[in-house]
């Protein structure tokens, strides 16, 4: 073996957490991507609205109470994961509920804000409007939906007391994911809805 | 770098503000369309207002300003990656 | 070795344009300009690229592993000189080109404008093209419409203003200039300027160059370049209605064409004077209208020198092949027509009787 | 975390089906994508030698339009998705963790699951040929043409096979991403990682950031084609898919082609028995056609009304691309001088790519040059441009990859002879194949025309690449024959053939289940040739001990820092093959929408099952990853 020092990069092989964590943050990197596609698309038909309704249409008072339901979640979610690393299930599992309850809410206010749009005549099909806009909010509700999936599983991995056994996913990648859909939504709303009233 | 990489972690203290933080600028980004006065600017503004907020996340809620320099690089390269390329997009498709 | 190959390959493409469609040998002052930039690049290129497979091929000779020779390589792991040196020379090399490509853009790009220049405006059809001349307007007050042959005067400026009326296609005639696509829902625009008439059996070909499809092949046209006279003349001609045949096959063949104008228009000066017999359809575009008609119009269909979209030579031989069955020429999709909706996709098979065939044909010979 | 601290023995290797459906081995998983990648490689390559027949002589008949136009798409498609990507896949799969000393890749299960939904995917898309047509649209798919026949289902299996494809090689990437950064060997800093690797890194970045685009654009295709939206059609505007395409084409080029260049930056050195010449300067400049091949995508574009202004930028940005990529030649010519060059198979065919890679590149920048490139696009000049890069460049490189690991793969050589019946006979074949198409395209001929007139000046020139392509499809019967005899009767080879300079040398041919024995702690660039050489006064290099691989690592490793590790590995699962098979079953179900939506509905549930299984199945038998 050569005799000069080589600076060794010591690696705990052991704390998976870092590769992750890694892998999280460049799939939400490429989430960046996702959702940018479909913003830029909303801004480019956010005046196609053919012979159907625009942007008037929209209710900013009750997208607003629900924005502020969503942006809330990320607190209770941010709280989950402070539990869970303080090692306290009972409080991690009722701010995981707490997350899951919220963006449940939230999830019912947007298919309430679907239905009345479509009475008022705006549909997927009416315009290329209509299209990029419930493409995009479509995608982000299902992506919350998942997020609130996940968030039921860990809610119940809770009780059996194996919150803390390891596994592909745990309570901080499901706040990593979580806190990202939240700030898609910071984005959404600030560019759909009020950039356009 | 190694210093940001340990930065003590936050406590519940600190999320409890931000989400203050959030809630303000949250009802602040509500108000602006509202008030006239501010149209010249209003594009910006929100802008900057969801960049606030946007941020205040990711650097405290998903902890980002506490990890290692590699995530941060993986993420930004999406978030700030996707912005030039779509100025670009719209602007060539004339949707300014 | 692949050098070998490739090399004197690529060398005889720059000097031998051949064919009438080719890019190499320009017939006007665009497509001129076009080639003298590409012959330019062409020459640095194969000088880079000579430069670069002398380096390898010295290389492998001189520094093959000998049989007599064990001792070992010297351990050379770079130079950071010679790196900045290459990095340096190729961006010299393509600065240098910078502004002619940027120059060439804007004047290719130009939109020809003026009273001098030629209005045409251009509809793309799946799988043909349609021309109205909007500026030359008959007495009867009906623009100029032909379809798949465009007849230019020589040494003068046309220009083109194009929209598709279904999928994307893509204008090209390549002695006189680049391709331009013609995109449904845009406008865009392509400056034409032949040096030459043309003999009237050899236009110069074009193709629909974006595939749209079944038969994008199919897709060709024609240019006729003509003396400002015999321009003139033409146009005097295509703007004259056609004329109702009363007798013999030509008539028989008249009253088979009903079924043709669900799609077909044709100009005729009947008993009721000039009309249109066929349907005559717009669409608008950034504020432009064009004519998007269903199927090509069939005025002045005897003066074509080819139908189908430039294709088929126009005589009777083809002709009744045509009208026998359209599909067996051309690849179609007519069985998808919806004529209310104004989607068509070739034309059907109408099982036509020999008589039929032959009168029509006699009908549309007479339409000169 | 609980961890299993008891020693088990070395692994071994299990054997029978099973073992494959269930492995997450990243060798298996390499070797899986491999041999899928070369069957489609026949298929789409027997598609191709179709349309040669066709293209032969004027009006020709053997194909109609409607066949014609669905082989050229599926030629392009497959070759690009199906073939040269997952070939690239297959090798980063096998090296990138024997190249940075670890045991696996970062998320085996994953890994698995990334193949088994490519599989799927690829299936998919195949059997489009018997359940209705195959996608029609050409492999860019430009819309409106490709959302307007709804009558169809074909670019419905374009839509949703192209996003499967996309989705396991986001997951993939994103597992080579994680491997590469956090579970280097010690002492494997970014500037020790094998130039591979590195160019694998490039390509995962430029896939993670691309697909997305693309699978919005795919998206977009599929509701427009399906739910009456009006993305493309109506009122909205049909560049904006060429946008999102391109946003992904583009990169998506890179990203077929630095994987070849990875391999060629490994095999030159070795047989000009060099390092690399400037390795940062060749990684770096990888870095740099990654960066760029964002920036340019709107060359595809030129004719397509962009306005001068963006077409000057975009044209300007592309020709320099040309200066990394020349950087890389230069210094692979650089590896070379002052060398012992043995010429070798993979050296062979290396040169090869170098040599027939600047054609490709020099018609690529007379490309860039917009108002040649008006005339250039879409005419059979560019089929000659990509098919030099593509096949010129990236099957060369991925051959010569395969002749240089195939002893690492299967511990035999392959056929000396029968390797050079096949680089001569591929190599006139690809170039009176190709290089003709350079004089037809600027002769006018337009692309993707199933047929063409007399008189154009074009017979000729058609028939040469058509003789030209059967001797390639002869070359590469020879090479499956030499694949085939060589696995079981090849030359032994011994663990360290070619006296290589990397870390999957050092490891006994085929490596075993767990790679190392140990965890090498690396000190170099090239780490295993300072094992075995030192250099002299003048430079040279002087043999130190009369070593060979799979010794090496015991003989050197061991102490002070060394890591003794417990040797778990993963333990095989199904639950990524029942995933996979799950998001399969819904994209045929939303293929044929409305009456498939039941099919999509039971797929759903087997992906929960799948992916709910296999995320919260605890990890057991002291797996410390998964
Ligand atoms: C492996 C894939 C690959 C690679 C590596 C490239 C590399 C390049 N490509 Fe290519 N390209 C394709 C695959 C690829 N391309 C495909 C598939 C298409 C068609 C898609 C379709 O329409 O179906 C296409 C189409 C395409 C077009 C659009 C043509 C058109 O449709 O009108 C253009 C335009 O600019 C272009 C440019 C380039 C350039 C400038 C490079 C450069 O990266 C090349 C750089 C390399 C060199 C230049 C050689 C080495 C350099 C030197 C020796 C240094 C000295 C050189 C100089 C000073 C010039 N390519
Ligand atoms: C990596 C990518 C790749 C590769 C390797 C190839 C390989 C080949 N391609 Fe490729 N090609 C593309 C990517 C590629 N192509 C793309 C992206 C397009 C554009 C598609 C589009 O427009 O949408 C295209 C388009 C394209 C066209 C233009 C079609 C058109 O525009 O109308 C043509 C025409 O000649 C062609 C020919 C060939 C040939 C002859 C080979 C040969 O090299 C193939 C050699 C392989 C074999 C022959 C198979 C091996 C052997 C056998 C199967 C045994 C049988 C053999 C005998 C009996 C002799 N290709
Ligand atoms: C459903 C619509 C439809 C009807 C009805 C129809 N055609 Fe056509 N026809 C077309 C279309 C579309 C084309 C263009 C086909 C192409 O070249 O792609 C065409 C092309 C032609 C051409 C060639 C025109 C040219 O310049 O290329 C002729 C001649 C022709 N039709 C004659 C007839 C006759 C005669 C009839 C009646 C028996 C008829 N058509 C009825 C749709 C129709
Ligand atoms: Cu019209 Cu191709
Ligand atoms: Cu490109």
């Amino acid at each position: 073996m050569t005799s000069h020092s080589v600076p060794v990069e010591v690696h705990d092989h052991h704390d998976v957490r870092p590769i992750r964590k890694a892998a999280m943050w460049v799939f939400l990197g490429s989430e960046c991507m996702f959702f940018g596609s479909m913003i830029a698309t909303f801004l480019l038909y956010r005046n196609e609205t053919g012979d159907g309704p625009g942007a008037e249409i929209f209710d900013i008072p009750f997208t607003s109470a629900s924005s502020f339901i969503l942006l809330m979640s990320s607190l209770t979610m941010v709280l989950a994961h402070n539990a869970f690393e303080n090692r306290d299930p009972r409080a991690t599992r009722i701010w995981l509920g707490a997350t899951a309850l919220l963006g449940t809410i939230f999830l019912a206010g947007q298919i309430f804000e679907f239905t009345e749009f479509v009475h008022k005549g705006l549909t997927l099909s009416t315009s290329s409007f209509g299209s990029a806009f419930y493409m995009l909010t479509g995608f982000h509700g299902a992506h919350v939906a998942i997020g609130v999936l996940m968030l039921m599983a860990m809610f119940y991995l809770s009780f059996s007391g194996r919150l803390y056994d390891d596994r592909g996913l745990n309570v901080e990648l499901v706040g990593l994911y979580w806190h990202f859909v939240d700030i898609v939504w910071i984005v959404i709303f600030t560019v759909v809805y009020l950039l356009q009233v | 770098m190694a210093e940001v990489a340990h930065r003590a972690h936050p406590t519940p203290r600190t999320y409890w503000i931000i989400a203050a933080i959030l809630a303000g600028v949250t009802a602040i980004e509500i108000a602006v369309p509202y008030i006239s006065a501010l149209d010249p600017i209003k594009v910006p503004l929100l802008w900057a207002l969801a960049a606030i907020k946007f941020f205040a996340v990711v650097g405290f809620f998903m902890h980002l300003r506490y990890e290692k320099p590699l995530y941060r690089t993986l993420f930004f390269f999406g978030v700030f990656g996707v912005f030039p390329l779509f100025i670009v997009v719209l602007l060539s498709m004339h949707a300014f | 070795m692949a050098a070998l190959v490739g090399a004197p390959a690529i060398l005889l493409a720059s000097c031998s344009g051949s064919g009438p469609q080719t890019a190499l040998n320009p017939e006007g002052p665009i497509a001129r300009d076009i080639d003298d930039l590409w012959q330019l690049v062409f020459i640095l290129a194969t000088i880079v690229f000579v430069i670069v497979q002398i380096g390898l091929f010295y290389a492998m000779f001189r520094y093959r592993a000998r049989k007599t020779d064990d001792s070992e390589p010297v351990q050379v792991h770079g130079n950071t000189p010679l790196e900045i040196l290459w990095t340096i020379i190729p961006v010299v090399i393509l600065a240098s080109i910078g502004y002619p490509i940027v120059k060439g853009i804007f004047d290719v790009r130009a939109i020809a404008d003026g009273p001098d220049v030629l209005q045409v405006q251009v509809t793309g059809h799946q799988w043909w093209w349609e021309f109205e001349y909007v500026d030359l307007v008959g007495p009867d007050g009906r623009t100029l419409v032909t379809a798949n042959e465009l007849y230019i005067p020589a040494d003068t400026e046309v220009n083109l203003t194009m929209t598709s009326a279904d999928v994307i296609h893509s204008f090209w005639v390549p002695v006189l200039n680049g391709k331009r696509d013609v995109v449904p829902n845009r406008v865009s625009n392509l400056t034409l300027i032949a040096d030459n008439p043309t003999p009237p059996d050899q236009p110069h070909p074009g193709q629909c160059a974006e595939y749209c499809g079944l038969a994008h092949a199919d897709m060709r046209f024609k240019v006729h370049v003509r003396s400002q006279a015999d321009f003139d003349a033409w146009v005097e001609g295509q703007l004259a209605p056609a004329t109702v045949p009363t007798e013999g096959a030509a008539a028989a063949g008249y009253e088979a064409f009903n079924t043709c104008v669900a799609c077909h228009n044709a100009t005729v000066s009947g008993p009721d004077g000039v009309e249109d017999i066929g349907p005559v359809r717009t669409i608008e575009v950034d504020g432009v209208t064009f004519t998007s008609s269903l199927a090509p119009d069939l005025t002045h269909f005897g003066s074509r020198g080819t139908f189908g979209a430039g294709t088929f030579e126009n005589d009777r031989e083809h002709l009744a092949q045509w009208l026998a069955n359209p599909s067996d020429l051309k690849p179609m999709r007519p069985e998808l027509n919806d004529i209310p909706n104004g989607r068509i996709l070739g034309m059907p098979n109408f099982n036509l009787s020999d008589d039929d065939i032959n009168n029509l044909i006699a009908l549309l010979e007479g339409w000169k | 975390m609980v961890l299993d601290t008891s020693k088990d023995l070395v692994p071994a290797q299990p054997t029978g089906i099973w073992s494959w459906i269930t492995t997450v081995d990243h060798k298996r998983i390499g070797m899986m994508y491999g041999v899928t990648a070369l069957v489609a490689f026949f298929v789409a390559g027997l598609e191709a030698l179709l349309i040669r027949l066709q293209l032969a002589t004027p009006n020709g008949t053997v194909l109609s339009a409607d066949a014609y136009n669905q082989l050229f798409t599926m030629h392009g498609l497959t070759m690009l998705l199906v073939v040269v990507m997952p070939v690239g896949a297959a090798f980063m799969n096998y090296f990138i963790p024997l190249h940075i000393g670890a045991r696996d890749v970062a998320f085996p299960r994953a890994n698995a699951f990334s193949y088994w939904l490519f599989l799927g995917a690829t299936i998919m898309l195949l059997s489009s040929f018997v359940l209705g047509g195959a996608p029609d649209g050409g492999w860019f798919g430009y819309a409106p043409l490709s959302t307007q026949l709804e009558e169809f289902v074909r670019m419905d299996y374009y839509a949703i096979g192209a996003q499967l494809l996309g989705i396991a090689s986001i997951m993939a990437s994103a597992n080579f991403i994680a491997t590469v950064f956090t579970m280097r060997a010690p002492g494997m800093t970014l500037m020790r990682i094998p130039v591979f690797t590195w160019m694998a890194v490039v390509v995962s970045f430029l896939l993670i950031f691309s697909l997305p685009i693309f699978g919005v654009g795919l998206f977009q295709m599929y509701f427009d084609r399906n739910f009456g939206t009006q993305f493309f059609g109506g009122g909205g505007d049909p560049l904006l898919w060429q946008h999102l395409f391109w946003l992904f084409g583009h990169p998506e080029v890179y990203v077929l082609i630095l994987p070849a260049m990875g391999i060629v930056s490994e095999i030159i050195p070795v047989f000009s028995r060099k390092p690399l010449f400037g390795y940062p300067f060749v990684v770096f400049s990888g870095i740099a056609i990654g960066f760029m091949g964002f920036g340019v995508w709107a060359h595809h574009m030129y004719t397509a009304g962009l306005g001068p202004v963006a077409e000057a930028g975009f044209g300007i940005a592309t020709m320099m691309i040309a200066v990394p990529t020349g950087v890389k030649i230069f210094n692979w010519i650089g590896t070379m001088w002052g060398g012992k060059i043995r010429f070798e198979l993979p050296m062979l065919f290396a040169i090869g790519f170098v040599s027939l890679f600047v054609i490709g590149g020099l018609s690529g920048v007379t490309h860039s040059v917009v108002p040649s490139d008006y005339q250039q696009h879409d005419s059979y000049y560019v089929v000659a441009h990509f098919h030099y890069v593509l096949f010129g460049g990236g099957v060369f490189g991925f051959v010569a990859g395969a002749y240089y690991w195939f002893p690492k793969w299967t511990g035999r050589f392959l056929d000396k002879r029968l390797g050079l019946w096949h680089f001569w006979l591929m190599l006139i074949g690809f170039n009176m194949t190709f290089a003709p198409m350079h004089i037809l395209g600027l002769n006018g001929m337009p692309r993707r025309t199933y047929r063409y007139g007399e008189g154009l000046g074009w017979e000729f020139w058609n028939q040469v690449a058509t003789v030209g392509s059967f001797i390639i499809g002869i070359s590469f019967l020879i090479f499956a024959w030499n694949l085939i005899k060589s696995r079981k009767h090849g030359v032994e080879a011994g663990p360290d053939p070619w006296d290589g300079r990397t870390l999957e040398w050092s490891i006994s041919s085929p490596p075993p289940v767990h790679n190392f024995d140990e965890i090498p702690i690396v000190e170099h660039v090239d780490d295993f040739w300072h094992r075995k050489y030192a250099t002299d006064d003048d430079g040279r290099a002087v043999r130190m001990a009369d070593v060979t691989g799979g010794t090496l690592i015991e003989a050197n490793t061991g102490g002070e820092g060394s890591h003794e590790e417990d040797m778990h590995m993963p333990s095989p699962s199904y639950y990524p093959i029942i995933a996979a098979g799950g998001i399969t079953t819904v994209g045929y179900g939303l293929i044929y929408v409305p009456g498939g939506w039941v099919v999509a509905g039971i797929g759903l549930l087997i992906t929960m099952w799948g992916v709910f299984g296999w995320s919260l199945e605890p990890v057991t038998r002291g797996e410390h990853h998964d």
